[in-house]
C-alpha cells in the first residue's frame, strides 16, 4: 500500500523547521537542494517510514531547469514509492549527494552525472559510468549535437596522415572547409522533401 | 568542481597485507575484461592485486552503452516496445512486462483477466530461462566448462520455442501491448506448456542431482562473497542476490501487481548470503514459478486478451498521446526489480523514459564483496551476481 | 556420507545422458540435435524474419499503396517509399521504390500490424547471408514482392483469415456500390 | 553467392570415375582448403543478444561441433574466425580491432546481426559504431536481430564455401612483408578519431534514412517541456481513440 504524500510533507516539515516543500503531483519538490540528505536520512531513520530502500535516482532535462527524481521505499514496511524531486539551473548543477545515505546511489548518481552534468558533491568516485572519461558533453540533454560519423574532421585527417593513410581528395577539402568555418561536423537535419 | 579521478591515478604502491612478512610484495593492476570469458559481455573489472588477493576492484561499465534511452525518447510508446526486449536479452517477456504496465500506469488502462493470465505465464517462463542459463554459466567460471550450460540450454531450447509459437521470435518476443497482448495463445500452445511444465521438476532434480551436492562446488561456493543483509538493503541490491542475504522482498508479493495475489507461492530466502545461497535460491525459485505457472495455467480464463479500447491504438501507434504526466512502475524481473520511469508532455513521444537496470546497481557492492577473496573467487562472486550487458549499460 | 559421492552421483547424471542419448527419443532425453542443411527444424508459423510484400495475382496490382504508414511506424525506420506518379504527374497508389534496409530493419513485426492494406507481411527466409553489404541487404521493390499463394504456404492460419476479412470487405464494397446504383436508378425514375 | 572456382580443380569426370574405383583424386589446394575450412575455431567473443544465439547454436540442439568449430578459443592468437556478435559500440571498437590484429592469420570475420553489420537498431545511437566494416574487412554479413542459430550456421556454411575457393598461390597470408595491421581508433572527444578508415570503408552514396529522418531521428520538435507542476484536470482518461480507425475485431489474432 502506498503512503500519501501530505503525511510525509508534514512529517518533514516538523522533524526539519527550515525546509521548504512544494507538493508536485504524487511527489515533493525540495525548493533547496541543500536539504536533500537530511530529508533522506529523517526519513530513513524515522519510525514511521522506515524507507530504507532507495529504488532509483532519475535525472531529467526541463529546458530551463535540470532535475534529479528520487524514489524511496520501505522493505521492512513493505510500503509504496516516496518520491522526491530536486530542481537545479543549468548553468550550476550542484546536489549534495546521498552515498553517505544510501549505498545504493553510488552508480545511479554517476549515471545522472554522465548523462545530465548533474555533479553530486561529495560523491566518492564521481566519473563518467557509460561514456569514456574524455568525452566532452552530456548525452541526453535536449540541446546535445551529435558528431555527424560520415564526414571526416580535421583532427581525423590530421590523424590518419600521421599514418600514413592516404585520404580522398573531397574528403579531405570538406575537412579543411569545416575547419576554416571553425564549425564541427553536427548530424545533419533531414533533407528530403516529404519528411513526416 | 573537485578533480574526478582519472583510471591511471593509481600508483604503484608496495603493500604489507596481513601479518609481518618477510619479502615486500608489490601490488599488480589487472583489467580483467571488457573481452574475457567470464565477463558474460564487454564488462571490464580493474583489479588491484597482491599475490592473488584482490585489494581493489573498480567495475567499468559503458561497452555495450547502446544509448537506448534516447533512442526511446525520440520514438512512439510502441515503437519503444521492441527495443525493451533488448534491454535483458534473456527475459524479454518481463521487460516488456515492465514496460507495459508503466504505460498503463501513466494512461490508467485496465488489462482484461486473461491477459494477465497470459502475462503471468509468460513472465514465469522466463524466469525459468534466466535462471537456468545463469547457473549454466556460474558453473562455467567455476571450471565446469559448458557441461550445464549444454544441459540449461536444452530446456531453454524448449522454452523457446513456446515463445516462437507464441510470439513469433525466440528471444526477442515483442509481444505485449498496451492493455493486453499482441495474439492469444491457441489451445494446443497451451498444451505444449502444459507438458513443459509438467516435465520441469523431473528436470530440476536431475540439474540438482549433477550440481548441488557437488562437493567442488561447495567448496568453492560456500563462504565466498558474503554479502550482509544491512549492507545489501542500503546499496539497493534486489532480486535473488537480496534474498539470499535473507531479506524477505520480492515484488510479486509486496506489490501484488498483476494478478500475482491469485497465486500461493512461497520465497525462498537464504541464511549465510553467499555464492552458494545465491545459486541455491534460484534453483529453488524456479521451483516456485513451475508451481505458480501449474496453477495458472490450470484456471487461465477466456475472455478478450487485449483493452478494446486500446485496440485501435495497436493498428496506429502514432495516435497514442496519454495526457501530461509521469509513472513509475516497477517489475520482479529474473535479476531484480526492474523499474521503468516514464514522462509525458502529451505528444507521441515519451519527454522522459529511464530504465531503472536490477543488474546495474547489483554491481555496486562487487567490490566489497570481493575485497580480500582470491582473483578466482573474485570471477565466480560476479558470475553469481548475474550481470547482462544489455541491461547493465542499457 | 562419503566426501566424493556428490561428483559421482553428478558423473552418474551425465553418463545416464549419454547412454540415453542412444536409445531415448528426443523428448525423452534422447539425441536432441537436429542436423541442420539434411534435417531441418520446421518454423513456427508465427515466426517473424523479414518483412515481404504480398501481391495477388501479377506483381503489378501488388496491395501497397505507398501510404507511407508503415514507414512511419517503423521504430528503427528502415523502410524507404517513394509514390509512383503516372506520365502527367498524378500521384499513382504504387510506390515506385519501396527499400528494405536488411542490415536496420529489428524483425519486430510491427509495420505488419499498422498495415491497413495488408500489404506487408513477416516472411519465414532466414537464409541470407552475403558478402558485400550496400546492395546485397538493401532490399528494393522486385526482391521484395511474393506472390499471396507463398503467404498462404507459409502462415496458412494467417493468410486463411486475412483472405477472409478481404472477402468480406469486398461483399460489403460490392454491396455497397449496388445500392448507391439502385439508389441512383430509382431516382431517374421519379423524376419523369 | 558465387565464388570463383580456384582453376587448379580437377575435372570432375575423371573425379567420380576413380571415385568409383575407391582412389582418391584431389589436387593440394583442396585438401589444403578442406582441413583449414573443416576446422575453423571461432573465438569466444561476444558482445550482446546475438552472443547467446551463437552459443545455443554451439549448444545441443543446433551443434557448431559438427562444422568443426566446437572449440570457442578465448584468446585471439588461437582463433581462425572471429564472429562479431552484438552491437559494436565507439568505446568498444579499438578493442574489437585490436582482437582482430592479434588473430593468427588466415583469419575469417562473420559480422553476425544488425547491429554488427551497419548499427541495426541502435543506428541511432550516439556511442553506437555503425558496423564494424568501417575499421576491420568483413567476409561474411547476416542479417537478422537476431539471427536463428541455423543462419548462424548456414552462414558458417557460405565461409567455408569462400575458403574452398581460395588458392594457396595468391592468398594474402603468403605474401612477403604482409602487414595486415588495421588502424586502431582512439576515443576522441565526441565519438572514434577517425570516424572510419578510409581505406576499408566509404560512405554511401544516396543514404535514404538519413535524407529522410536526419541523424538522429527526433520527431516532433520538443520546443515547450511538460509543465508537472499544475494539477492535471481529470483523472488522466485513457486518450479516446479518433474515429475512422480501422477497428479489427478484438481477439482475432490478425498474424
Amino acid at each position: 500500500m502506498s503512503i500519501s504524500i501530505e503525511h510525509v510533507k508534514t512529517f518533514l516539515e516538523k522533524e526539519l523547521p527550515g525546509i521548504s516543500l512544494k507538493k508536485v503531483r504524487e511527489s515533493l519538490l525540495l525548493q533547496n537542494p541543500a536539504d536533500l540528505p537530511s530529508a533522506a536520512r529523517a526519513l530513513k531513520d524515522s519510525s514511521v517510514f522506515k524507507l530504507d530502500f532507495l529504488s532509483s535516482i532519475t535525472g531529467a532535462d526541463y529546458l530551463d531547469y535540470l532535475e534529479a527524481v528520487y524514489h524511496f521505499y520501505s522493505m521492512q514496511n513493505k510500503t509504496g514509492a516516496v518520491t522526491l524531486r530536486v530542481r537545479v539551473k543549468r548553468g550550476s548543477p550542484n546536489i549534495p549527494t546521498l552515498v553517505p545515505v544510501y549505498r545504493g546511489a553510488e552508480f545511479q548518481e554517476r549515471e545522472a552525472y554522465d548523462m545530465y552534468g548533474i555533479v553530486f558533491e561529495g560523491h566518492p568516485d564521481l566519473r563518467r559510468i557509460f561514456m569514456w572519461d574524455g568525452f566532452e558533453g552530456f548525452p541526453l540533454r535536449k540541446d546535445y549535437e551529435q558528431e555527424d560519423s560520415e564526414t571526416l574532421e580535421i583532427a581525423d585527417v590530421q590523424w590518419l596522415e600521421k599514418r600514413s593513410v592516404q585520404i580522398p581528395a573531397e574528403m579531405k577539402q570538406k575537412a579543411e572547409e569545416l575547419h576554416r568555418d571553425g564549425k564541427r561536423a553536427i548530424a545533419r537535419q533531414p533533407t528530403d522533401k516529404n519528411t513526416p | 568542481m573537485e578533480k574526478t579521478l582519472q583510471s591511471g591515478d593509481f600508483k604503484e604502491k608496495s603493500f604489507v597485507l596481513r601479518g609481518e612478512r618477510d619479502v615486500d610484495t608489490q601490488t599488480l593492476e589487472i583489467n580483467v575484461g571488457p573481452q574475457h570469458p567470464s565477463t558474460h559481455g564487454a564488462f571490464r573489472m580493474n583489479i588491484l592485486l597482491d599475490g592473488e588477493t584482490v585489494v581493489r576492484l573498480k567495475p567499468v561499465m559503458g561497452y555495450l552503452h547502446r544509448n537506448h534511452e534516447q533512442i526511446a525518447e525520440n520514438m512512439s510508446y510502441a515503437a519503444t516496445m521492441p527495443y525493451t526486449d533488448r534491454l535483458d536479452y534473456f527475459s524479454s517477456m518481463s521487460n516488456n512486462f515492465g514496460y507495459a504496465m508503466c504505460v498503463e500506469k501513466l494512461a490508467s488502462i485496465e488489462v482484461p483477466e486473461r491477459a494477465e493470465y497470459i502475462r503471468v505465464i509468460m513472465a514465469e517462463l522466463t524466469r525459468l530461462v534466466n535462471h537456468v542459463s545463469l547457473i549454466g554459466f556460474l558453473l562455467n567460471d567455476l571450471g565446469a566448462f559448458f557441461t550445464p550450460v549444454v544441459y540449461a540450454f536444452r530446456e531453454r531450447e524448449k522454452i523457446l520455442d513456446i515463445f516462437e509459437e507464441v510470439s513469433g521470435s525466440r528471444m526477442m518476443c515483442n509481444y505485449l501491448r498496451f492493455g493486453g497482448v499482441k495474439t492469444d495463445i491457441g489451445a494446443n500452445t497451451l498444451e505444449g506448456i502444459k507438458k513443459i511444465v509438467r516435465a520441469f521438476p523431473a528436470f530440476l532434480e536431475e540439474f540438482e542431482t549433477l550440481l548441488t551436492k557437488n562437493e567442488i562446488l561447495c567448496m568453492r561456493c560456500q563462504n565466498i562473497g558474503i554479502l550482509r543483509p544491512e549492507l545489501a538493503v542500503n546499496a539497493s541490491i534486489t532480486g535473488p542476490m537480496l534474498r539470499a542475504s535473507g531479506v524477505n522482498y520480492d515484488l510479486r508479493k509486496v506489490d501484488k501487481y498483476s494478478v500475482y495475489d491469485r497465486f500461493s507461492f512461497k520465497i525462498p530466502l537464504g541464511s549465510r548470503g553467499d555464492v552458494y545461497d545465491r545459486y541455491f535460491v534460484r534453483i529453488l525459485e524456479m521451483h516456485e514459478s513451475v508451481k505458480i505457472l501449474e496453477q495458472a495455467l490450470k484456471d487461465i480464463p477466456q475472455g478478450d486478451i487485449i483493452n478494446r479500447k486500446m485496440a485501435p491504438f495497436v493498428k496506429a501507434p502514432r495516435n497514442f498521446k496519454p495526457a501530461v504526466g509521469e509513472a513509475y512502475a516497477r517489475v520482479e524481473a529474473p535479476k531484480g526489480e526492474l523499474g521503468y520511469y516514464i514522462v509525458s508532455d502529451g505528444t507521441a513521444q515519451p519527454w522522459r523514459y529511464h530504465v531503472r537496470a536490477p543488474s546495474l546497481i547489483n554491481l555496486t557492492i562487487l567490490e566489497d564483496m570481493c575485497l580480500g577473496q582470491k582473483l578466482a573467487d573474485a570471477i565466480v562472486i560476479l558470475g553469481s551476481v548475474d550481470i547482462v550487458l544489455g541491461e547493465v549499460d542499457h | 556420507m562419503l566426501f566424493g559421492m556428490g561428483i559421482l552421483r553428478g558423473l552418474g547424471v551425465t553418463l545416464k545422458n549419454f547412454f540415453a542419448s542412444y536409445y531415448k527419443k528426443p523428448e525423452e532425453g534422447g539425441l536432441f540435435t537436429v542436423e541442420y542443411p539434411e534435417k531441418r527444424l520446421p518454423v513456427k508459423e508465427r515466426f517473424r524474419n523479414f518483412p515481404f510484400l504480398v501481391y495477388d495475382t501479377t506483381p503489378e496490382n501488388m496491395r501497397c499503396v505507398a501510404c507511407d504508414i508503415c514507414a512511419k511506424e517503423c521504430p528503427p525506420k528502415c523502410i524507404y517509399i517513394v509514390r509512383d506518379n503516372d506520365e502527367a504527374g498524378r500521384p499513382l497508389k504504387k510506390p515506385a521504390i519501396f527499400d528494405i534496409d536488411f542490415t536496420v530493419c529489428m524483425n519486430c513485426g510491427i509495420c505488419e500490424e499498422v498495415c491497413p492494406f495488408d500489404a506487408i507481411y513477416m516472411d519465414h527466409e532466414f537464409e541470407i547471408a552475403d558478402a558485400n553489404r550496400l546492395d546485397a541487404l538493401l532490399y528494393n521493390l522486385p526482391d521484395l514482392l511474393k506472390p499471396n499463394d507463398y503467404f498462404q504456404k507459409i502462415r496458412p492460419n494467417d493468410a486463411a483469415q486475412v483472405d477472409a476479412r478481404r472477402l468480406e470487405a469486398e461483399e460489403k464494397k460490392k454491396a455497397a456500390v449496388a445500392a448507391v446504383k439502385t439508389q441512383a436508378a430509382a431516382k431517374d425514375i421519379k423524376p419523369e | 553467392m558465387a565464388y570463383a572456382k580456384n582453376q587448379a580443380s580437377v575435372d570432375e569426370g575423371l573425379k567420380s570415375e576413380l571415385a568409383k574405383k575407391g582412389i582418391v583424386l584431389t589436387t593440394i589446394n583442396e585438401l589444403y582448403n578442406w582441413g583449414r575450412r573443416s576446422s575453423i575455431w571461432p573465438m569466444q567473443f561476444g558482445l550482446a543478444c546475438c552472443a547467446i544465439e551463437m552459443i545455443a547454436a554451439a549448444c545441443a540442439r543446433y551443434d557448431l561441433a559438427r562444422f568443426g568449430s566446437e572449440l570457442f578459443r578465448p584468446s585471439p592468437r588461437q582463433a581462425d574466425l572471429i564472429i562479431i556478435a552484438g552491437t559494436v559500440t565507439k568505446k568498444m571498437a579499438p578493442q574489437v580491432v585490436r582482437l582482430y590484429n592479434q588473430m593468427a592469420e588466415p583469419k575469417y570475420c562473420i559480422s553476425m546481426g544488425a547491429c554488427a553489420i551497419a548499427g541495426g537498431p541502435f543506428i541511432d545511437g550516439y556511442n553506437v559504431l555503425r558496423g564494424i566494416d568501417r575499421f576491420i574487412p568483413v567476409d561474411i554479413n547476416l542479417p537478422g536481430c537476431p539471427p536463428r542459430p541455423e543462419a548462424l550456421i548456414y552462414g558458417l556454411m557460405e565461409l567455408q564455401k569462400k575458403i574452398d575457393c581460395q588458392e594457396i598461390e595468391n592468398t594474402v597470408w603468403y605474401k612477403k612483408g604482409l602487414k595486415r595491421e588495421y588502424l586502431v581508433p582512439e576515443l576522441g572527444p565526441h565519438g572514434l578519431v577517425p570516424k572510419f578508415n578510409p581505406e576499408i570503408w566509404q560512405p554511401r552514396e544516396a543514404d535514404h534514412r538519413k535524407e529522410r529522418y536526419g541523424e538522429p531521428i527526433t520527431l516532433g520538435k520538443k520546443t515547450r517541456a511538460p509543465n508537472l507542476d499544475e494539477e492535471p484536470a481529470a483523472t488522466a482518461a485513457p486518450p479516446k481513440a479518433p474515429a475512422g480507425d480501422a477497428v479489427p475485431a478484438p481477439g482475432s489474432n490478425k498474424a
